[in-house]
Protein backbone atom coordinates (compact mmCIF):
# COMPACT_ATOMS: atom_id res chain seq x y z
CA UNK A 1 0.00 0.00 0.00
CA UNK A 2 1.39 3.17 -0.29
CA UNK A 3 0.07 6.16 1.33
CA UNK A 4 1.29 10.04 0.93
CA UNK A 5 -0.28 12.35 3.55
CA UNK A 6 0.39 15.28 5.63
CA UNK A 7 -0.50 13.72 8.97
CA UNK A 8 2.19 12.59 11.19
CA UNK A 9 2.26 8.54 11.97
CA UNK A 10 3.51 6.28 14.01
CA UNK A 11 6.39 3.76 13.05
CA UNK A 12 6.02 1.26 15.84
CA UNK A 13 1.83 1.28 15.02
CA UNK A 14 1.89 1.08 11.38
CA UNK A 15 4.75 -2.09 11.61
CA UNK A 16 2.62 -3.72 14.48
CA UNK A 17 -0.91 -3.49 11.78
CA UNK A 18 1.62 -4.84 8.76
CA UNK A 19 2.80 -7.38 11.18
CA UNK A 20 -0.47 -8.49 12.32
CA UNK A 21 -2.28 -11.92 11.90
CA UNK A 22 0.71 -12.96 9.07
CA UNK A 23 1.55 -16.93 9.40
CA UNK A 24 2.71 -16.79 5.94
CA UNK A 25 5.82 -14.76 6.44
CA UNK A 26 9.68 -14.91 7.07
CA UNK A 27 10.50 -11.68 7.88
CA UNK A 28 9.86 -8.25 7.47
CA UNK A 29 12.23 -5.51 6.87
CA UNK A 30 11.66 -1.64 7.30
CA UNK A 31 13.18 1.39 7.66
CA UNK A 32 12.06 4.60 8.73
CA UNK A 33 13.61 8.06 7.84
CA UNK A 34 13.38 10.57 10.73
CA UNK A 35 13.73 14.65 10.68
CA UNK A 36 17.45 15.19 11.70
CA UNK A 37 18.44 18.35 13.91
CA UNK A 38 22.03 18.28 13.80
CA UNK A 39 23.03 18.76 10.32
CA UNK A 40 26.53 20.79 8.34
CA UNK A 41 24.40 23.76 7.99
CA UNK A 42 23.63 24.66 11.42
CA UNK A 43 20.22 23.49 13.84
CA UNK A 44 17.55 22.23 11.78
CA UNK A 45 14.54 23.61 13.48
CA UNK A 46 11.85 22.09 11.40
CA UNK A 47 11.75 20.75 7.44
CA UNK A 48 9.04 21.56 5.24
CA UNK A 49 8.60 18.60 1.76
CA UNK A 50 6.61 20.24 -0.96
CA UNK A 51 5.83 17.07 -3.40
CA UNK A 52 4.22 17.29 -6.63
CA UNK A 53 0.50 16.04 -5.61
CA UNK A 54 -0.76 13.34 -7.97
CA UNK A 55 2.94 12.96 -9.59
CA UNK A 56 4.27 11.83 -6.32
CA UNK A 57 1.41 9.00 -6.00
CA UNK A 58 2.16 7.69 -9.56
CA UNK A 59 5.64 7.66 -8.74
CA UNK A 60 5.36 5.58 -5.86
CA UNK A 61 3.12 3.07 -7.13
CA UNK A 62 5.07 2.58 -9.99
CA UNK A 63 8.71 2.35 -7.42
CA UNK A 64 6.45 -0.10 -5.46
CA UNK A 65 5.73 -2.28 -8.89
CA UNK A 66 9.47 -2.37 -9.87
CA UNK A 67 10.19 -3.73 -6.68
CA UNK A 68 6.98 -6.38 -6.93
CA UNK A 69 8.99 -6.79 -10.06
CA UNK A 70 12.20 -7.79 -8.57
CA UNK A 71 11.88 -9.67 -5.50
CA UNK A 72 8.80 -12.54 -4.38
CA UNK A 73 7.09 -10.06 -1.86
CA UNK A 74 4.08 -10.82 0.32
CA UNK A 75 3.40 -7.46 0.81
CA UNK A 76 4.77 -3.66 0.85
CA UNK A 77 3.71 -0.05 2.76
CA UNK A 78 5.39 3.18 1.96
CA UNK A 79 4.11 5.89 3.99
CA UNK A 80 5.59 8.97 2.85
CA UNK A 81 4.91 12.79 4.64
CA UNK A 82 4.82 16.12 3.32
CA UNK A 83 4.39 19.44 4.90
CA UNK A 84 6.32 20.95 7.76
CA UNK A 85 7.89 18.38 10.42
CA UNK A 86 10.24 18.80 12.77
CA UNK A 87 13.23 17.14 14.39
CA UNK A 88 12.42 13.51 15.40
CA UNK A 89 9.29 13.52 13.10
CA UNK A 90 8.56 10.44 10.97
CA UNK A 91 9.05 11.65 7.40
CA UNK A 92 8.91 7.99 5.51
CA UNK A 93 8.67 4.62 6.61
CA UNK A 94 8.80 1.58 4.05
CA UNK A 95 8.38 -1.91 5.66
CA UNK A 96 8.63 -5.12 2.88
CA UNK A 97 7.20 -8.79 3.61
CA UNK A 98 9.11 -11.56 2.31
CA UNK A 99 9.60 -15.80 2.72
CA UNK A 100 13.37 -14.59 2.68
CA UNK A 101 14.98 -12.08 4.35
CA UNK A 102 18.12 -11.46 1.89
CA UNK A 103 14.61 -10.40 -0.36
CA UNK A 104 13.22 -8.11 2.17
CA UNK A 105 16.36 -6.17 2.67
CA UNK A 106 16.86 -6.22 -1.08
CA UNK A 107 13.39 -4.19 -1.75
CA UNK A 108 13.43 -2.13 1.16
CA UNK A 109 16.88 -0.85 0.41
CA UNK A 110 15.78 -0.67 -3.37
CA UNK A 111 12.79 1.33 -2.21
CA UNK A 112 14.51 3.57 -0.17
CA UNK A 113 17.23 4.54 -2.91
CA UNK A 114 14.41 4.73 -5.94
CA UNK A 115 12.19 6.89 -3.53
CA UNK A 116 15.40 9.20 -2.92
CA UNK A 117 15.78 9.88 -6.23
CA UNK A 118 12.44 9.18 -8.48
CA UNK A 119 9.60 10.52 -5.57
CA UNK A 120 9.01 14.27 -6.43
CA UNK A 121 9.86 15.71 -3.29
CA UNK A 122 11.64 18.69 -1.99
CA UNK A 123 12.98 19.72 0.91
CA UNK A 124 12.80 22.90 2.85
CA UNK A 125 15.09 23.46 5.97
CA UNK A 126 14.52 26.10 8.90
CA UNK A 127 17.88 26.77 10.44
CA UNK A 128 19.17 29.32 12.77
CA UNK A 129 20.83 30.80 9.40
CA UNK A 130 17.73 30.69 7.82
CA UNK A 131 16.13 28.71 5.31
CA UNK A 132 18.02 26.24 2.95
CA UNK A 133 16.80 23.77 0.23
CA UNK A 134 18.64 20.24 0.61
CA UNK A 135 20.55 19.68 -2.50
CA UNK A 136 19.94 16.44 -3.92
CA UNK A 137 22.95 14.27 -2.84
CA UNK A 138 25.47 12.53 -5.68
CA UNK A 139 25.33 9.67 -3.19
CA UNK A 140 22.15 8.84 -3.83
CA UNK A 141 22.19 8.75 -7.28
CA UNK A 142 25.32 6.44 -7.23
CA UNK A 143 22.73 4.49 -4.67
CA UNK A 144 20.15 4.08 -6.80
CA UNK A 145 22.55 3.32 -9.55
CA UNK A 146 23.38 -0.15 -7.97
CA UNK A 147 20.00 -1.35 -8.91
CA UNK A 148 20.07 -0.35 -12.54
CA UNK A 149 19.43 -3.67 -14.60
CA UNK A 150 21.71 -4.75 -17.70
CA UNK A 151 20.43 -3.09 -21.26
CA UNK A 152 19.03 0.09 -18.94
CA UNK A 153 20.04 3.48 -20.79
CA UNK B 1 -1.03 24.41 -21.53
CA UNK B 2 -0.53 24.22 -17.72
CA UNK B 3 3.03 25.33 -16.58
CA UNK B 4 4.06 24.32 -12.98
CA UNK B 5 7.23 25.66 -10.76
CA UNK B 6 8.67 23.79 -7.60
CA UNK B 7 10.96 24.10 -4.96
CA UNK B 8 13.16 27.00 -5.14
CA UNK B 9 12.14 27.40 -9.05
CA UNK B 10 8.97 28.29 -7.64
CA UNK B 11 10.18 30.94 -4.91
CA UNK B 12 12.25 32.34 -8.26
CA UNK B 13 9.50 32.64 -10.74
CA UNK B 14 7.36 33.82 -8.14
CA UNK B 15 5.01 31.40 -9.93
CA UNK B 16 3.43 27.64 -8.66
CA UNK B 17 1.41 27.41 -11.59
CA UNK B 18 0.31 29.60 -14.83
CA UNK B 19 -1.60 28.35 -18.05
CA UNK B 20 0.39 29.64 -20.97
CA UNK B 21 -0.95 29.77 -25.01
CA UNK B 22 2.33 28.14 -26.70
CA UNK B 23 3.50 30.11 -29.94
CA UNK B 24 4.01 27.44 -32.42
CA UNK B 25 7.96 27.63 -32.58
CA UNK B 26 7.47 25.44 -29.29
CA UNK B 27 7.98 22.37 -29.80
CA UNK B 28 10.25 20.61 -27.33
CA UNK B 29 10.78 20.95 -23.49
CA UNK B 30 13.96 22.52 -24.38
CA UNK B 31 11.89 25.60 -26.72
CA UNK B 32 9.46 26.18 -23.86
CA UNK B 33 12.37 26.55 -21.31
CA UNK B 34 13.89 29.46 -23.42
CA UNK B 35 10.39 30.75 -23.98
CA UNK B 36 9.15 30.62 -20.30
CA UNK B 37 12.55 32.62 -19.61
CA UNK B 38 11.99 35.42 -21.29
CA UNK B 39 8.65 35.95 -18.54
CA UNK B 40 10.93 34.76 -16.00
CA UNK B 41 14.26 36.16 -15.89
CA UNK B 42 14.90 34.26 -12.89
CA UNK B 43 14.29 30.93 -14.64
CA UNK B 44 16.19 31.84 -17.10
CA UNK B 45 19.32 31.87 -15.45
CA UNK B 46 18.15 28.52 -13.30
CA UNK B 47 18.31 26.91 -16.88
CA UNK B 48 21.47 28.49 -17.78
CA UNK B 49 22.96 26.19 -15.39
CA UNK B 50 23.74 22.65 -16.39
CA UNK B 51 21.43 19.74 -14.59
CA UNK B 52 19.80 22.07 -12.43
CA UNK B 53 16.53 22.30 -13.83
CA UNK B 54 14.41 19.49 -14.27
CA UNK B 55 10.85 18.90 -15.99
CA UNK B 56 8.43 16.36 -16.33
CA UNK B 57 5.64 16.35 -19.04
CA UNK B 58 2.11 14.67 -17.83
CA UNK B 59 4.22 13.71 -14.56
CA UNK B 60 6.81 11.74 -16.36
CA UNK B 61 10.62 12.43 -16.57
CA UNK B 62 11.14 13.79 -19.19
CA UNK B 63 14.76 15.45 -21.08
CA UNK B 64 14.63 18.81 -23.18
CA UNK B 65 13.98 17.28 -26.22
CA UNK B 66 11.05 15.85 -25.19
CA UNK B 67 8.04 17.31 -27.64
CA UNK B 68 5.35 19.54 -26.15
CA UNK B 69 1.83 19.97 -26.72
CA UNK B 70 -0.89 22.39 -25.90
CA UNK B 71 -3.15 20.04 -23.75
CA UNK B 72 0.00 19.09 -21.66
CA UNK B 73 0.94 19.34 -17.95
CA UNK B 74 4.34 20.70 -18.02
CA UNK B 75 6.72 20.90 -14.59
CA UNK B 76 9.73 22.28 -13.91
CA UNK B 77 12.13 22.05 -10.69
CA UNK B 78 15.70 21.27 -9.28
CA UNK B 79 16.42 17.17 -9.01
CA UNK B 80 14.22 15.58 -6.65
CA UNK B 81 15.29 14.58 -2.58
CA UNK B 82 12.33 12.23 -1.60
CA UNK B 83 12.66 10.23 1.35
CA UNK C 1 21.22 -3.32 23.83
CA UNK C 2 20.77 -7.30 23.57
CA UNK C 3 18.14 -8.98 25.29
CA UNK C 4 17.38 -12.61 24.95
CA UNK C 5 13.85 -14.24 26.15
CA UNK C 6 11.29 -16.98 26.56
CA UNK C 7 8.55 -14.07 26.24
CA UNK C 8 6.50 -13.13 23.15
CA UNK C 9 7.48 -9.02 22.28
CA UNK C 10 5.92 -6.65 19.87
CA UNK C 11 7.87 -5.30 17.53
CA UNK C 12 5.43 -2.14 16.45
CA UNK C 13 5.87 -1.30 20.68
CA UNK C 14 9.68 -2.01 20.32
CA UNK C 15 9.83 -0.07 17.47
CA UNK C 16 8.04 2.55 19.03
CA UNK C 17 10.25 2.59 21.85
CA UNK C 18 13.22 2.72 19.94
CA UNK C 19 12.20 5.64 17.88
CA UNK C 20 10.91 7.79 20.86
CA UNK C 21 12.27 11.22 21.07
CA UNK C 22 15.51 10.68 18.37
CA UNK C 23 16.46 14.07 17.30
CA UNK C 24 20.18 13.23 16.18
CA UNK C 25 18.92 9.85 13.81
CA UNK C 26 18.68 10.18 9.96
CA UNK C 27 17.18 6.50 10.06
CA UNK C 28 15.93 3.03 11.74
CA UNK C 29 16.47 0.09 9.77
CA UNK C 30 15.14 -2.95 11.34
CA UNK C 31 14.45 -6.55 10.54
CA UNK C 32 11.51 -8.95 11.92
CA UNK C 33 11.42 -12.28 11.48
CA UNK C 34 8.25 -14.61 12.02
CA UNK C 35 7.52 -17.97 12.50
CA UNK C 36 6.31 -19.08 9.34
CA UNK C 37 3.89 -21.75 8.75
CA UNK C 38 4.26 -23.60 5.27
CA UNK C 39 7.80 -24.72 5.02
CA UNK C 40 8.88 -27.62 2.26
CA UNK C 41 8.35 -30.00 4.93
CA UNK C 42 4.48 -29.26 5.99
CA UNK C 43 2.50 -27.23 8.00
CA UNK C 44 4.15 -25.98 11.03
CA UNK C 45 2.12 -25.80 14.13
CA UNK C 46 5.01 -24.21 15.80
CA UNK C 47 8.53 -24.21 16.48
CA UNK C 48 10.44 -24.69 19.52
CA UNK C 49 14.03 -22.75 19.91
CA UNK C 50 16.55 -23.56 21.99
CA UNK C 51 20.04 -21.86 22.85
CA UNK C 52 22.77 -22.10 25.13
CA UNK C 53 22.05 -19.72 28.05
CA UNK C 54 25.21 -17.63 28.82
CA UNK C 55 26.92 -18.32 25.24
CA UNK C 56 23.82 -16.85 24.06
CA UNK C 57 24.29 -13.30 25.30
CA UNK C 58 27.55 -13.37 25.06
CA UNK C 59 28.05 -14.04 21.08
CA UNK C 60 25.11 -11.17 20.44
CA UNK C 61 27.12 -8.60 22.49
CA UNK C 62 29.95 -9.92 20.49
CA UNK C 63 27.89 -9.49 17.34
CA UNK C 64 26.65 -6.20 18.57
CA UNK C 65 29.97 -4.67 19.16
CA UNK C 66 31.36 -5.95 16.08
CA UNK C 67 28.98 -3.77 14.03
CA UNK C 68 29.67 -1.27 15.98
CA UNK C 69 33.17 -1.19 14.98
CA UNK C 70 31.88 -1.93 11.02
CA UNK C 71 29.72 1.43 11.02
CA UNK C 72 28.88 4.35 13.18
CA UNK C 73 25.82 3.21 14.78
CA UNK C 74 23.58 5.66 17.10
CA UNK C 75 21.81 2.76 18.63
CA UNK C 76 20.87 -0.58 18.32
CA UNK C 77 18.71 -3.18 19.51
CA UNK C 78 18.44 -7.14 19.48
CA UNK C 79 16.20 -8.80 20.95
CA UNK C 80 16.02 -12.84 20.26
CA UNK C 81 13.37 -15.42 21.89
CA UNK C 82 14.30 -18.80 22.75
CA UNK C 83 11.14 -21.06 23.73
CA UNK C 84 8.37 -22.49 21.70
CA UNK C 85 6.44 -19.90 19.52
CA UNK C 86 3.51 -20.74 16.79
CA UNK C 87 2.99 -19.04 13.31
CA UNK C 88 3.16 -15.71 13.27
CA UNK C 89 5.06 -15.07 16.10
CA UNK C 90 7.88 -12.88 16.32
CA UNK C 91 11.54 -14.67 16.64
CA UNK C 92 14.02 -11.94 16.88
CA UNK C 93 13.95 -8.41 15.87
CA UNK C 94 17.12 -6.38 15.17
CA UNK C 95 16.94 -2.66 15.26
CA UNK C 96 19.46 -0.14 13.91
CA UNK C 97 19.92 3.57 14.42
CA UNK C 98 22.20 5.80 12.22
CA UNK C 99 22.71 9.08 10.64
CA UNK C 100 22.66 8.01 7.49
CA UNK C 101 20.52 4.78 5.62
CA UNK C 102 23.37 3.00 3.81
CA UNK C 103 24.64 2.44 7.16
CA UNK C 104 21.34 1.28 9.18
CA UNK C 105 20.50 -0.91 5.88
CA UNK C 106 23.92 -2.38 6.04
CA UNK C 107 24.28 -3.15 10.01
CA UNK C 108 21.12 -4.21 9.77
CA UNK C 109 21.41 -6.69 7.33
CA UNK C 110 24.71 -7.83 8.99
CA UNK C 111 23.76 -8.46 12.46
CA UNK C 112 21.20 -10.49 11.00
CA UNK C 113 23.26 -12.63 8.79
CA UNK C 114 25.83 -13.27 12.12
CA UNK C 115 22.95 -13.72 14.67
CA UNK C 116 21.58 -16.90 11.53
CA UNK C 117 25.86 -18.30 11.67
CA UNK C 118 27.26 -17.35 15.09
CA UNK C 119 24.36 -17.05 17.64
CA UNK C 120 24.28 -20.69 19.28
CA UNK C 121 20.26 -21.59 18.59
CA UNK C 122 18.88 -24.62 17.41
CA UNK C 123 15.24 -24.91 15.69
CA UNK C 124 12.54 -28.03 16.74
CA UNK C 125 9.65 -27.24 13.97
CA UNK C 126 6.59 -29.46 15.31
CA UNK C 127 5.06 -29.78 11.86
CA UNK C 128 2.03 -32.19 10.62
CA UNK C 129 4.75 -35.00 9.81
CA UNK C 130 6.06 -35.08 13.28
CA UNK C 131 8.96 -32.83 14.60
CA UNK C 132 12.10 -31.87 12.71
CA UNK C 133 15.42 -30.01 13.39
CA UNK C 134 15.85 -27.11 11.40
CA UNK C 135 19.19 -27.75 9.09
CA UNK C 136 21.41 -24.93 8.80
CA UNK C 137 21.48 -23.01 5.43
CA UNK C 138 24.51 -22.85 3.05
CA UNK C 139 22.95 -19.96 1.75
CA UNK C 140 23.47 -18.28 5.25
CA UNK C 141 26.83 -19.34 5.51
CA UNK C 142 27.33 -17.48 1.85
CA UNK C 143 25.45 -14.75 3.28
CA UNK C 144 27.71 -14.44 6.43
CA UNK C 145 31.13 -14.74 4.35
CA UNK C 146 29.77 -11.69 2.36
CA UNK C 147 30.70 -9.57 5.64
CA UNK C 148 34.34 -11.41 5.77
CA UNK C 149 37.21 -8.88 5.86
CA UNK C 150 40.37 -9.11 4.74
CA UNK C 151 43.15 -11.23 6.01
CA UNK C 152 40.17 -12.85 8.30
CA UNK C 153 40.83 -16.41 8.19
CA UNK D 1 35.09 -31.39 32.89
CA UNK D 2 31.12 -30.49 32.12
CA UNK D 3 30.12 -31.46 28.70
CA UNK D 4 27.07 -29.97 27.47
CA UNK D 5 25.24 -31.44 24.34
CA UNK D 6 22.81 -29.35 22.15
CA UNK D 7 19.68 -29.80 19.93
CA UNK D 8 19.62 -32.93 18.23
CA UNK D 9 22.89 -34.73 19.93
CA UNK D 10 21.06 -33.85 22.93
CA UNK D 11 18.22 -36.09 21.82
CA UNK D 12 20.52 -38.70 20.95
CA UNK D 13 22.54 -39.20 23.76
CA UNK D 14 19.95 -38.77 25.94
CA UNK D 15 21.68 -36.23 27.99
CA UNK D 16 21.83 -32.57 28.06
CA UNK D 17 24.60 -32.10 30.66
CA UNK D 18 27.23 -34.25 32.52
CA UNK D 19 30.27 -34.40 34.53
CA UNK D 20 33.07 -36.37 33.48
CA UNK D 21 36.51 -36.75 34.52
CA UNK D 22 39.20 -37.28 31.94
CA UNK D 23 42.08 -39.58 31.37
CA UNK D 24 45.17 -37.54 30.78
CA UNK D 25 45.45 -38.73 27.68
CA UNK D 26 42.57 -36.55 26.28
CA UNK D 27 44.24 -33.04 25.24
CA UNK D 28 41.93 -31.50 22.59
CA UNK D 29 38.83 -31.75 21.24
CA UNK D 30 38.90 -34.35 18.72
CA UNK D 31 40.19 -36.78 22.03
CA UNK D 32 37.41 -35.90 23.77
CA UNK D 33 34.69 -36.23 20.99
CA UNK D 34 36.58 -40.05 20.64
CA UNK D 35 36.62 -40.91 24.27
CA UNK D 36 32.65 -39.79 24.76
CA UNK D 37 31.81 -41.44 21.89
CA UNK D 38 32.84 -44.46 23.71
CA UNK D 39 30.37 -43.72 26.29
CA UNK D 40 27.48 -42.76 23.73
CA UNK D 41 27.58 -44.92 20.53
CA UNK D 42 25.02 -42.11 18.60
CA UNK D 43 27.75 -39.47 19.50
CA UNK D 44 29.73 -41.56 17.76
CA UNK D 45 27.97 -42.27 14.91
CA UNK D 46 27.31 -37.95 14.68
CA UNK D 47 30.93 -37.62 14.96
CA UNK D 48 31.47 -40.05 12.23
CA UNK D 49 30.25 -37.49 9.66
CA UNK D 50 32.10 -34.71 8.64
CA UNK D 51 30.55 -30.85 9.98
CA UNK D 52 27.74 -31.95 11.47
CA UNK D 53 28.88 -31.90 15.09
CA UNK D 54 30.34 -28.41 16.36
CA UNK D 55 32.02 -27.70 19.48
CA UNK D 56 32.47 -24.40 22.13
CA UNK D 57 35.01 -24.37 24.35
CA UNK D 58 33.91 -22.57 27.53
CA UNK D 59 31.29 -20.68 25.21
CA UNK D 60 33.72 -19.69 22.36
CA UNK D 61 33.43 -21.96 18.89
CA UNK D 62 36.84 -24.09 18.52
CA UNK D 63 37.64 -26.64 16.21
CA UNK D 64 38.70 -30.29 17.06
CA UNK D 65 42.38 -29.70 17.26
CA UNK D 66 41.72 -27.02 20.20
CA UNK D 67 42.72 -28.40 23.50
CA UNK D 68 40.71 -28.81 26.90
CA UNK D 69 41.17 -29.09 30.72
CA UNK D 70 39.86 -30.40 33.38
CA UNK D 71 37.92 -26.94 34.45
CA UNK D 72 36.60 -26.40 31.63
CA UNK D 73 32.86 -26.01 29.86
CA UNK D 74 32.58 -28.42 26.07
CA UNK D 75 29.63 -28.38 24.16
CA UNK D 76 28.54 -30.06 21.38
CA UNK D 77 25.43 -29.25 18.73
CA UNK D 78 24.98 -29.42 15.16
CA UNK D 79 25.47 -26.07 13.16
CA UNK D 80 23.65 -23.28 14.80
CA UNK D 81 20.66 -21.44 13.62
CA UNK D 82 19.83 -18.26 15.17
CA UNK D 83 17.87 -15.65 13.72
Amino acid sequence: MIRVQAERFEPGAELAAFAKGRQDVGGIATFVGLVREDKEHGRVRAMTLEHYPGMTERKLEEIALEANRRWPLLDLLVIHRHGRMEPGEPIVLVAVASSHREDAFAACSFLMDWLKTKAPFWKLEETDEGERWVDARASDDAAAARWQEPGQG
Amino acid sequence: MKVRYFAWLRQRTGCAEEEVSLPAAVRTVGDLMHWLGERHPRFAEACASAGVVRCAVNQDYVSTDAPVAAGDEVAFFPPVTGG
